[in-house]
């Protein structure tokens, strides 16, 4: 696995939490249905957070708790605050309200580094891939592995290249010209970009929002697998998704927002994939909607 | 032994064959640089043939003395473009510092080298409050930067005032360490049998390093993602504001630089008066270089293209002894003639910026 | 540079109202021509109790707003350069509708008894060119290059053509960028690489001199350099034979005398010059002949 | 139906096809299944249609003819050429090579102006709103209705407003705030103002790329339904998107993509859904997958 | 009767009820202008306190009027800024059509009106060239305006050397029509018992019609659309290439108007040097106002207060008898002020810009 042997390169020197995860022996790769809330202390949590806009508010008095080894689906229509929420794991917005814990620790990020640094990873729906910037840059960029002393330490461009191309590769996209900028790539494309950076560093939590929505389904089919893979080696994942049935494929523990609050809190084994559905769709409608569309 | 997840083996593997790798000479013709480099050839071959005194290795070493006072400073403006902002302030600053070299020097009666020294300390302070003010206020360069043009141009020339009682510096030919100052500044060396001034050496120098650090190094990495886009890049852990900060210091360094040749070069005086306009130079070198005014986007060769083409155009219209109350007639036509050869060839060579 | 009568002078500056004066001028920033004319015109301010508010702007139309603004501040006298008499005009009537005197300095020497000015202190731009001119001659220069600082700027051009009609040679003009020492001397030196039969270099302003004489030594011409107006260091150059000579304005006594003439007006009904002829301040030379008395003061900021 | 009123105000005297409709009146709401390649005449073809952008080469000898009344879907992988293809349909691209026949006479579009002057409306999946512009002006923005007299012909702004929220609120969206920067709304908020405006104006052919992608179900339920309606109007509806359920809900005739070539072409009668997935995500892959994620 | 399919009633009309409609005040607080309005009346009160004559009628039209020579301009290039371009050449521009006028009719002996014509033409010209070029090449619009600022300035200079043997142009205020022009470009009128310049009547007249155009006509829809996202425009049908190219020709036909005032004032004579740094004050306006630099945002009652801003502060300093030598910086910190004290409270207001 050629992902392993770049862990000396992360530029910062922050604590590799691979031995140090909480719990990280007790869950990993185990099925633990419905035991979440006691057992093992949770990665992230969220207590009553809140987050205003100005006078929009987008979220309010929203928990949240996120474990190792195990994948927590947030869902909720357009709008809920699902983008909202993740921003605010990802230490891109502060909370106006509420504390947000870190390993129990009350934390305060005030820049995705720091998210970054105690292991927290994310795909942005925006993506926040630079487009003019060649696909292999963007692959590194703020995590770029070096070599040589000050101040001649010079990227080690070769082996960033080779890996972002193998990596891609490995997600089932063969890039002709590896130097492109980010700009010419396809929708698709660009999202693969980020979802195969978010976990190569990925480290203890990985975050997504919407990865699958402008994804083909084989595309899709591929992310799926890495969540899965990812929840197997002991992370932590947040998966945001329209999708019920992506949802319902990968997820341990579902929480769906609406109107910025959390209107249902529930592990996997006390939601069928049709309760799943009924929720994010505004009960009845998806039926009404089969039934009329159906041919 | 990080925790990624095992890899999944891919399960569709077969190879994407429409779109062939890049051939070479497309790749190269995509270069920023390029399109500027063959209206840099055009211009040459133009002057080459309409003014003969043009043709000697001399004339040469003017037009690349001329250039290289741009480009200096276009090699810090263009770094600081790459990096999404720029700076109205750099024509003044250059004045500023020399200004400051000369008066320390003089009024404390200094080393010249310990007084320029007391100058980059002062050069590398305004590029500082720039990149400060620009990243706490998130106000546009153009704005801040202006303020600060504004504010230099008038304590250039009142705290002269106050410190002479004149609105130059004083001279400080005969002090100690300026003779050193002007050999590693604003000497000439021999060159093929040609003298030329060590300005050309010095940009030909940083132009080098400055493409080093963009393309090779993490910092150019960092550079060029604040500029492409500064919210994708705060978002995966680049420090923006220390990168724009550095930036405006880095352009802060080059003034301190062109202003140490121009206090060498002058026997020591400096009039507090000069300077202005010349920012739009630096940026104009830099564009027609081919890096784009809204971040992300070129390379500092290519601002040093844009500085020579700037340089010729304007010595090569007094060598070819045209009219010379059309000068700015003929540097505005050639200026657009470049850029203009510079985005046609661009497009021809299947890039879309 | 002061006439007798000090001590009387100041004796009623003791008792006299306190004026204010206001100098406007259309001065580029930081040059060092226009410090010696503020300065002079600080000197005989501070030497009349008066006060001396001093304001520029090249631009005509902004020059002109400011001289509202002083009318606006209702001061005592005023003095402007007259350098773009018609777009001053208006503002120059308003100020006479206000009973404000005003006096002209430095340009303008044609037009200021008409524009209806009751003094002027100057010389006249294109009369300067020509003793620049006859200078030339007698040196038996061959072809000279009239160095604009900056270009469109009516004074300027009127000493270069000033001096085309006395000079007996040919002459050759070049713009260059004031702003921009490289830029002069580059231009400068791609000059005489072109044509090697300049033999004289005039400059228009003091600062553009110094540089001109580093461009020729680097060209290794065997051409000359003189200039319009002097500073400190164009005189300690003339001292040491790298420039010829200076044609010398006297911007101080300029500012001076504008001052002074306003506060005899104001104070004691006086008309320097009796309001048809104006007060003239140059021509003169400073060559390697007086460089030496000049220089004196030159190191006081007065020259 | 306030959505009729509103002919009069179009900006453009364009030909209003509404009754002209080459075969409008046979096809009009019926299902045609295998029918069109006969039939009435398309009112958009595509004959051996290519597009290179510098090197690479997007599209390459793509037929494709669209009828009234029925909803043709463009499936594919990412970066198969889907939104290619719709920008050269839509008038922002011109094909590099082949011939682009608008009822039945060839056309070279300069500018989406004239398709749309020809009643082509386009939803793009960059989504073509100005972040910074209020949601109402956003959505009639190129079509402005307009009062008075030159030179005082000005802009019917109540109108403006209270159509385009009213016709938001029928799509499931009611805004705090119909004055408000497009770029403040959620991604799919965004969506669905490009399409609702894109319907609001459509007139004879819609194209629609990926709405669908960032919408929640309630959302994708009501674009279906509305592409639905289209299509029982008499309009041509162009439909693309990566989710074969989709798809088949509403497509009257898949053409599907793969590395800028029709890789497959057929009606909806000669296509079941399992056919559908199966060619989407490259063969078995799809069972594999579920196979392997299912729990 | 357009063919708009029939509507599915709406399955889900529950109501949102998390964001109230927005408070007006609220929204006030958000438009883009009432930050620098806010800055206009803090420096307003700063040199009412430190200036006594500052405080007369009289002052304040003369403020205004310095305000109204660089406002009329500003509302064209507000309107290009918003747009998403700016013009470089605008400065200049002024002086060419001063010069056009003024040359024109001395030389062919025509009523000033007649010149006032060609020179219009002359001014629509030089803003549809600006634009066709920009639109053509896809150039930046720094770099096709600063070529055209750079030949403008060498054209005005040369032609009139060429035509008239001096740097200026000849007197045409004795020549039919001029006192008619004076009278409508550059007389005052007594208003409230002041005499005001009728350029501030002007200046108020246009940025009223402007704001009209922009807020409620389709014109003005498509300037903000062009502004704010060129490529979303002409992807929805607007003629993104015309609107641009309009709006130059905009900005030129208030360089024709400015110049005519400047001709107007200074007796039918123009130095043909002038105008150059100009075309920054002009940008600063608008930007003060609370134009964004890169477009789509801002509004031209904004770009009115900040050449209310400058005006005032440029005069202020001159009423309070400060130091003419530090007139540049003070300037440059009252920018800075306006504009930080300009963000602070749009970012307190609540809006994300
Ligand atoms: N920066 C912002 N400024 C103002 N309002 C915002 C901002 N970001 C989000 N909002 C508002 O907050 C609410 C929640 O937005 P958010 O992006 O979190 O929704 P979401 O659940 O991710 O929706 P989607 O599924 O469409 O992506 C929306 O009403 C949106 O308009
Ligand atoms: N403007 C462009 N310049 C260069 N290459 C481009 C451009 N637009 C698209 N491409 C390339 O053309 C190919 C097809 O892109 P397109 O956007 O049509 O794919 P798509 O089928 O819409 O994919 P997705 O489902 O991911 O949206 C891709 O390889 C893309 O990189
Ligand atoms: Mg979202
Ligand atoms: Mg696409």
């Amino acid at each position: 696995m050629t992902g392993n042997d770049r862990g000396a390169d992360r530029a910062d020197g922050a604590a590799a939490p691979d031995t140090a995860q909480p719990g990280g022996a007790a869950l990993d790769g185990a099925e633990q249905g419905g035991t979440e809330q006691g057992g093992a202390a949770p990665l992230l949590r969220l207590i009553g957070a809140g987050k205003d806009f100005g006078n929009i508010r987008a979220l309010s008095g929203v928990d949240l708790e996120v474990h190792a080894g195990r994948v927590g689906c947030v869902l909720g229509d357009n709008g809920a605050g699902k983008s909202t929420l993740i921003k605010i794991l990802a230490g891109l917005h502060r909370p106006t309200s509420g504390t947000y814990l870190v390993d129990g620790e009350p934390v305060e990020f005030s820049s995705p580094r720091e998210a970054l640094d105690r292991g927290i990873a994310t795909v942005y729906q925006d993506l926040a891939l630079v487009p003019l910037m060649p696909v292999w840059r963007n692959f590194f960029l703020g995590s770029e592995p070096r070599a040589g002393f000050w101040p001649l330490t010079r990227l080690r461009v070769a082996e960033m290249r080779a890996t972002a191309d193998a990596e891609l590769k490995k997600m089932g996209i063969d890039l002709p010209d590896i130097d492109a900028p980010v700009a010419d790539l396809s929708g698709g494309q660009k999202q693969v970009v980020a979802i195969a950076r978010a976990v190569y560093f990925g480290a203890r939590v990985l975050i997504l929002d919407e990865p699958t929505a402008a994804l083909g389904v084989k595309q899709s089919g591929v992310v799926l697998r890495y969540v899965r893979a990812a929840r197997d080696a002991g992370l932590a994942v947040v998966f945001i998704t329209h999708n019920p049935h992506h949802a319902h494929m990968v997820g341990d523990h579902f929480t769906v927002l609406r109107l910025g609050e959390v209107e249902l809190d529930a592990p996997r084994s006390e939601l069928a994939l049709d309760d799943l559905v009924h929720h994010m769709a505004g009960g009845a409608e998806l039926d009404a909607l089969e039934h009329e569309l159906g041919r | 032994m990080g925790p990624a997840p095992a890899l999944p083996a891919p399960g569709a593997s077969e190879k994407e064959l429409r779109a062939g790798r890049v051939p070479p000479l497309r790749r190269l013709a995509a270069r920023p640089e390029l399109g500027s480099l063959l209206g840099a050839v055009v211009l040459f071959a133009v002057f080459f043939a309409a003014a003969e005194p043009f043709r000697q290795a001399g004339s040469l070493a003017t037009v690349l003395y001329a250039a290289s006072t741009i480009g200096i400073m276009a090699v810090g403006v263009a770094l600081l473009m790459i990096g999404g902002e720029f700076d109205l302030s750099a024509g003044v600053a250059v004045v500023t510092a020399s200004l400051a070299t000369g008066m320390t020097a003089y009024q404390f009666n200094l080393n010249v080298w310990a007084a320029a020294g007391i100058s980059l300390a002062l050069a590398l302070l305004i590029g500082f409050l720039n990149g400060l003010i620009l990243v706490r206020t998130g106000l546009p360069s153009f704005l801040v930067t202006l303020s600060v043009f504004l504010m230099l141009q008038g304590l250039n020339i009142a705290v002269t005032k106050l410190v002479t009682g004149s609105v130059s510096s004083r001279s400080i030919a005969d002090m100690d360490g300026f003779d050193s100052v002007r050999a590693v500044f604003a000497s000439s060396v021999p060159v093929l049998g040609t003298e030329v001034r060590i300005t050309v050496l010095w940009w030909l120098l940083f132009t080098a390093l400055a493409t080093w650090v963009l393309l090779r190094t993490r910092a150019g990495n960092w550079i060029y993602a604040v500029g492409g886009s500064a919210d994708g890049a705060r978002a995966v852990g680049v420090p923006v504001a220390k990168v724009k900060i550095g930036l405006f210091m880095t352009v802060g360094f080059f003034a301190w630089f062109s202003g140490m040749h121009l206090i060498a070069a002058s026997g020591g005086v400096q009039q507090s008066g000069e300077g202005v306009g010349n920012e739009l130079l630096y940026i104009m070198a830099a564009v027609v270089g081919g890096c784009l005014l809204t971040g992300g986007y070129g390379t500092v060769v290519g601002a040093a293209i844009g500085a020579f083409i700037y340089g010729m155009t304007k010595q090569g219209i007094v060598y070819a002894g045209w009219d010379n109350n059309w000068v700015m007639f003929f540097v505005g036509a050639m200026l657009l003639l470049a850029v203009v050869v510079n985005s046609w060839f661009r497009s021809r060579a299947g890039g879309r910026r | 540079s002061s006439q007798g009568g000090r001590q009387a002078e100041e004796e009623r500056a003791a008792d006299a109202p306190a004026l204010t004066i206001a100098m406007i001028t259309h001065q580029a920033p930081g040059d060092t021509f226009w410090d010696l004319v503020r300065s002079g015109a600080e000197d005989a301010a501070a030497k009349n109790g008066a006060t001396l508010e001093y304001s520029s702007d090249p631009e005509a139309a902004k020059q002109a707003t400011l001289i509202r603004t002083a009318i606006d501040k209702d001061v005592d006298g005023i003095a402007v350069t007259f350098a773009k008499p018609d777009a001053l005009q208006g503002a120059v009537d308003e100020a006479a509708e206000a009973g404000i005197p005003v006096v002209g300095l430095n340009s303008g020497i044609e037009y200021w008894q008409e524009a209806g000015l009751i003094e002027f202190f100057g010389m006249e731009e294109r009369l300067a060119g020509e003793a620049f001119g006859d200078r030339l001659d007698e040196e038996g220069a061959e072809k000279a290059l009239c160095v604009i600082h900056e270009q469109g700027n009516v004074g300027l051009e009127e000493r270069c053509e000033g001096l085309e009609e006395a000079f007996g040679g040919d002459v050759d003009r070049l713009n260059v960028d004031g702003a921009s020492m490289p830029d002069v001397s580059s231009s400068i030196t791609s000059r005489l690489q072109e044509d090697d039969e300049v033999d004289y270099v005039a400059t228009l302003g003091a600062p553009f001199a110094m540089t001109a004489i580093d461009a020729v030594a680097a060209t290794g011409s065997e051409a000359a350099v003189a200039t319009f107006d002097t500073n400190e260091e164009a005189i300690r150059a003339i001292a040491d034979g790298d420039l010829e000579w200076a044609v010398d304005q006297q911007p101080y006594l300029q500012g001076y005398m504008a001052v002074e003439g306003l506060w005899l007006h104001v104070a004691n009904g006086n008309t320097l010059g009796g309001g048809t002829r104006p007060v003239l301040t140059g021509p003169s030379f400073i060559d390697a002949g007086n460089v030496d008395e000049v220089a004196e003061h030159a190191a006081g900021g007065t020259r």
